[in-house]
């Protein structure tokens, strides 16, 4: 496989995220990032990989990337298409889904995550769109996959909402709270990719794109960021990788 | 029982209603709303999982005085500028808001369609939706003293969807995703269907959805009444129009000058069969 | 994935398990109660809310340790004779019963397929099963104070179905009347769906229920493995097997015949694909 | 419309139950005599009867009387078929059903009833089926007809086991229950109808068959049973009625 060096960064977090679905994964998917990177996934190494739109399509295997969680190609393509209340009773709830992919407006040291409001939630900065199946995704799958562009307006010390809880306060709090599954295992940026301690939770920078530099992360991050002492460096994505990546978002 | 589309609205939604018109991005009852708006209701407690572009306009239009939802936004596209509006501004009127999760929201239409008070779900839980939105509650599992989320039970005044097809006694098919709309119909004490065409029967299909007429209110026939989303079978989404609506809601002149050619200019209403 | 039925029942079935072979008239999984009686597993926990002529024979031939049911009898026949000289007489073994109506095992299925440990419904007031049945409990809604009846989750150890068709890749399809089915499956810790046929690609067919591969712990080609209840599409029901089945039953020797002839005996074995 | 003298008791208990419904009511149907009764009204003078059965098959319209709850006619004339759960939380629940119908092993004279067991439950007599669909139908429907024959056996002063209520022990005691449906509003039988007093809810004779006396209905009660002042008389079955039950039986 040949590497390329040509690409953006969006382009080597996206294809990072999508090393991290493998096999026949359930893997519960939103639009954006995620839905790209898990369409990805599906096309080139983990051809198996079962992706469920909150919408309600099972198993769906679009031709195109979908623009909405709702696209008619998602039904059509789909193992079966089931009303919206079992796609959380049925199968998100009870621990079916082997991984959620999230993105973020804000997240914390701990993975909390923010898509609610900036600034004050009674007198808001900026309002964003809320919660939709968010924070029973982050409670509910196996583990969860944060896809996010690196920044300081981002990586926040404190979210202004906790929206859906990623290690709450670190530690044990996650499981203290009743929550099943493990949360989130990966935050994979623009810059590299985070994972949290083992025991403090705290999220740690353990891997870095090529061409970015420690210092890179750390100015993008609002917090003073951990750095693992086995810093890992990103492979380059593969002319493959990149050519199916782009024949899906028409770049 | 069959309806034109501006009769329909007129008997079934009131001022101060709670109204939802439900959809998840296909089959969304977008001519439903524009008649609502063209008949000028006001004071509704607009409800739905996902409030879009025709919930924007219905904010936009001032005929909203709360929002119950779990995901507000352009799909696809960004932000609701006229919710943003109103709800950071108070324009053209003030709007409350409640919020909550899809999981919660869909279990409340699944109580409120069952006759139970609450629904119990896992969810919520270590977020700040709890301390924000009064109705989240918790309840202990008689059996296993487990503490689980509770939310109460959405029955709406009004339910209003779109469908591709009715028969003539008012049986309504649907198919393709389908969402939660046949919960929003039953919890509903009243409800309108906007339907693609009225047949004489419903040729069975895959994946469809029957709301038996006597769970209807009403049925008006109105093609295209999902444009710009979609109807499967019918039409496709208008992805255009979807982020057209990004420059026109980010300005209040230029959605008042929407409102005037798009909705009640003759052409528009006469396309969607309102008045 | 696709497995005789021999290997299934010996793999998923284990002396002790809580079993439900669900079906509602239609496409009772027959051949595969037959199937546990060959392999003489003991002291199960039958689940099933109409249990019915198999549930008799697995009763008569001494699997079952426990009964737990909604409705019991041969429909449109009468009683269930071996079920009755069990908890009448104790014979073969004596059986223990628990007893719900139709909606609280539903709902029972229900919390049991959603994760949840028990389900809040209206029902049991007033009755007399609410002193006979240990778990059935109150509960009181957070919101309104109003009290419901609470039941408790069921989560078979092994649930075992019928369906018309699955796909080499052990996606199951059935359609007609399809009962408690698909929340039975997503219930149980292990399911093994016995079909009319396994097919290449399964077309989709209206009122079709579709079960994912992966909630399909094993699926096995039994044509005919419903027979003497029917398979929409494949066969009609055998009335006259379930008439038949009264004198056969109401005797403990010609009910030991039956078993050894139409079970044990080699023609009945190889007709539904056991040892 | 000619009468006919030559009928069974059966007959006549089950042309008097067909009289009980009318128009586009929903009835909730189970096998037996309240099945042929619904079939026969349908058949008859309530064309729009909507005929639900417990298998999940609404707006059933069976060309031929089914043997069974599921049988596949029911599927195949349904307007719809759902899942088990939803018949009892989306239909029965929320009170849509107007009438259910009921049979009865005993009944007592609050018209509570037993399908589950004569004698001890934990030492039995007679086991008998359970409850299947009947309590909830019994508390829910908007009103409950009971079909089923008359005998000292069957009408006792004290059921042996409560498997649906009807009207407890009287007064007001269906209500206190937090029942939403009105309960048992007629009992019919093949020596006449039965309906509850206005006040006390004790079951009162209201109209005996032809050929039927006070005396014979007294006879065939448990208990003290009250008449009405107003004891009306069941007209006699008309031609077309006999031949169109006597077809959908085939007897």
């Amino acid at each position: 496989m040949s590497t390329v060096t040509d690409y953006t960064s969006d382009e080597i977090m996206t294809v990072t995220a999508a090393h991290a679905l493998s096999g026949a994964m359930a893997c519960f998917v939103g639009i954006g990032l995620p839905s790209t990177a898990a369409n990805l996934a599906r096309r080139t190494h983990a051809p198996d990989l079962w992706m469920i739109y909150e919408s309600g399509t099972l198993g769906a295997k679009p031709g195109t990337l979908p623009l909405s969680i709702g696209d008619g190609v998602l039904a059509e393509t789909a193992d079966t298409v089931i009303p919206v209340p079992e796609v959380f009773n049925y199968w998100l709830q009870p621990g079916r889904i082997d991984v959620g992919f999230l993105g973020a407006a804000q997240i914390d040291r701990y993975a909390n995550i923010n898509t609610t409001v900036i600034g004050d939630y009674g007198d808001p900065k900026v309002r964003l769109p809320g919660a939709g199946g968010a924070p029973e995704i982050a409670a509910s799958c196996r583990e969860v996959i944060v896809i996010v562009r690196q920044s300081r307006r981002t990586f926040v010390e404190s979210v202004d909402f906790v929206t859906s809880v990623g290690h709450g306060k670190g530690g044990t709090d996650r499981a203290d709270l009743g929550l099943r599954g493990a949360g989130p295992s990966r935050v994979i940026t623009d810059l590299g990719v985070l994972e949290p301690d083992p025991v403090t939770r705290e999220l740690t920078l353990v891997q870095i794109h090529p061409g970015v530099s420690v210092d890179d992360a750390r100015a993008a991050t609002g917090w003073d960021l951990a750095v693992s002492p086995d810093l890992g460096r990103t492979p380059e994505p593969t002319a493959e990788e990149l050519a199916v990546l782009r024949a899906l978002t028409g770049k | 029982m069959i309806v034109s589309l501006d009769e329909g609205i007129r008997e079934l939604v009131r001022d101060g209603d709670t109204v939802a018109l439900e959809g998840f991005t296909h089959l969304i009852p977008v001519s439903a709303g524009h008649e609502i708006i063209r008949q000028g209701r006001r004071d509704l407690t607009l409800v739905r999982m996902t409030p879009d572009v025709v919930y924007d306009q219905l904010i936009g239009a001032g005929c909203a005085r709360k929002l119950v939802f779990s995901w507000g936004g352009n799909p696809g596209v960004g932000s609701l500028h006229r919710f943003r509006d109103a709800i950071q501004n108070g324009w053209p009127v003030p709007l409350e808001i409640e919020e909550h999760s899809h999981a919660g929201m869909a279990n409340r239409y699944v109580a409120g369609a069952s006759g139970l008070p609450f629904a119990v779900m896992r969810g919520y839980t270590g977020t700040d939706l709890v301390s924000h939105t009064p109705n989240i509650a918790t309840v202990e599992c008689p059996f296993t003293g487990e503490r689980l989320t509770a939310v109460p039970a959405l029955n709406p005044d009004v339910t209003i969807i779109h469908a591709q097809r009715a028969d003539r006694r008012g049986n309504v098919q649907m198919w393709g995703i389908t969402g939660v709309q046949k919960e929003a119909v039953l919890a509903a004490r009243r409800s309108l269907v906007t339907v693609e065409e009225i047949v004489d029967e419903l040729e069975p299909l895959p994946g469809q959805v029957i709301l038996p007429s006597r769970v209807v209110t009403a049925v008006a026939e109105v093609p295209g009444g999902a444009r710009p989303s979609y109807a499967h079978g019918y039409y496709e989404r208008d992805n255009g129009a979807y982020q057209a609506w990004d420059p026109i809601s980010r300005d209040r002149d230029s959605f008042a000058r929407w409102l005037e050619t798009d909705v009640f200019g003759g052409a528009g209403a006469a396309r969607e069969g309102g008045r």
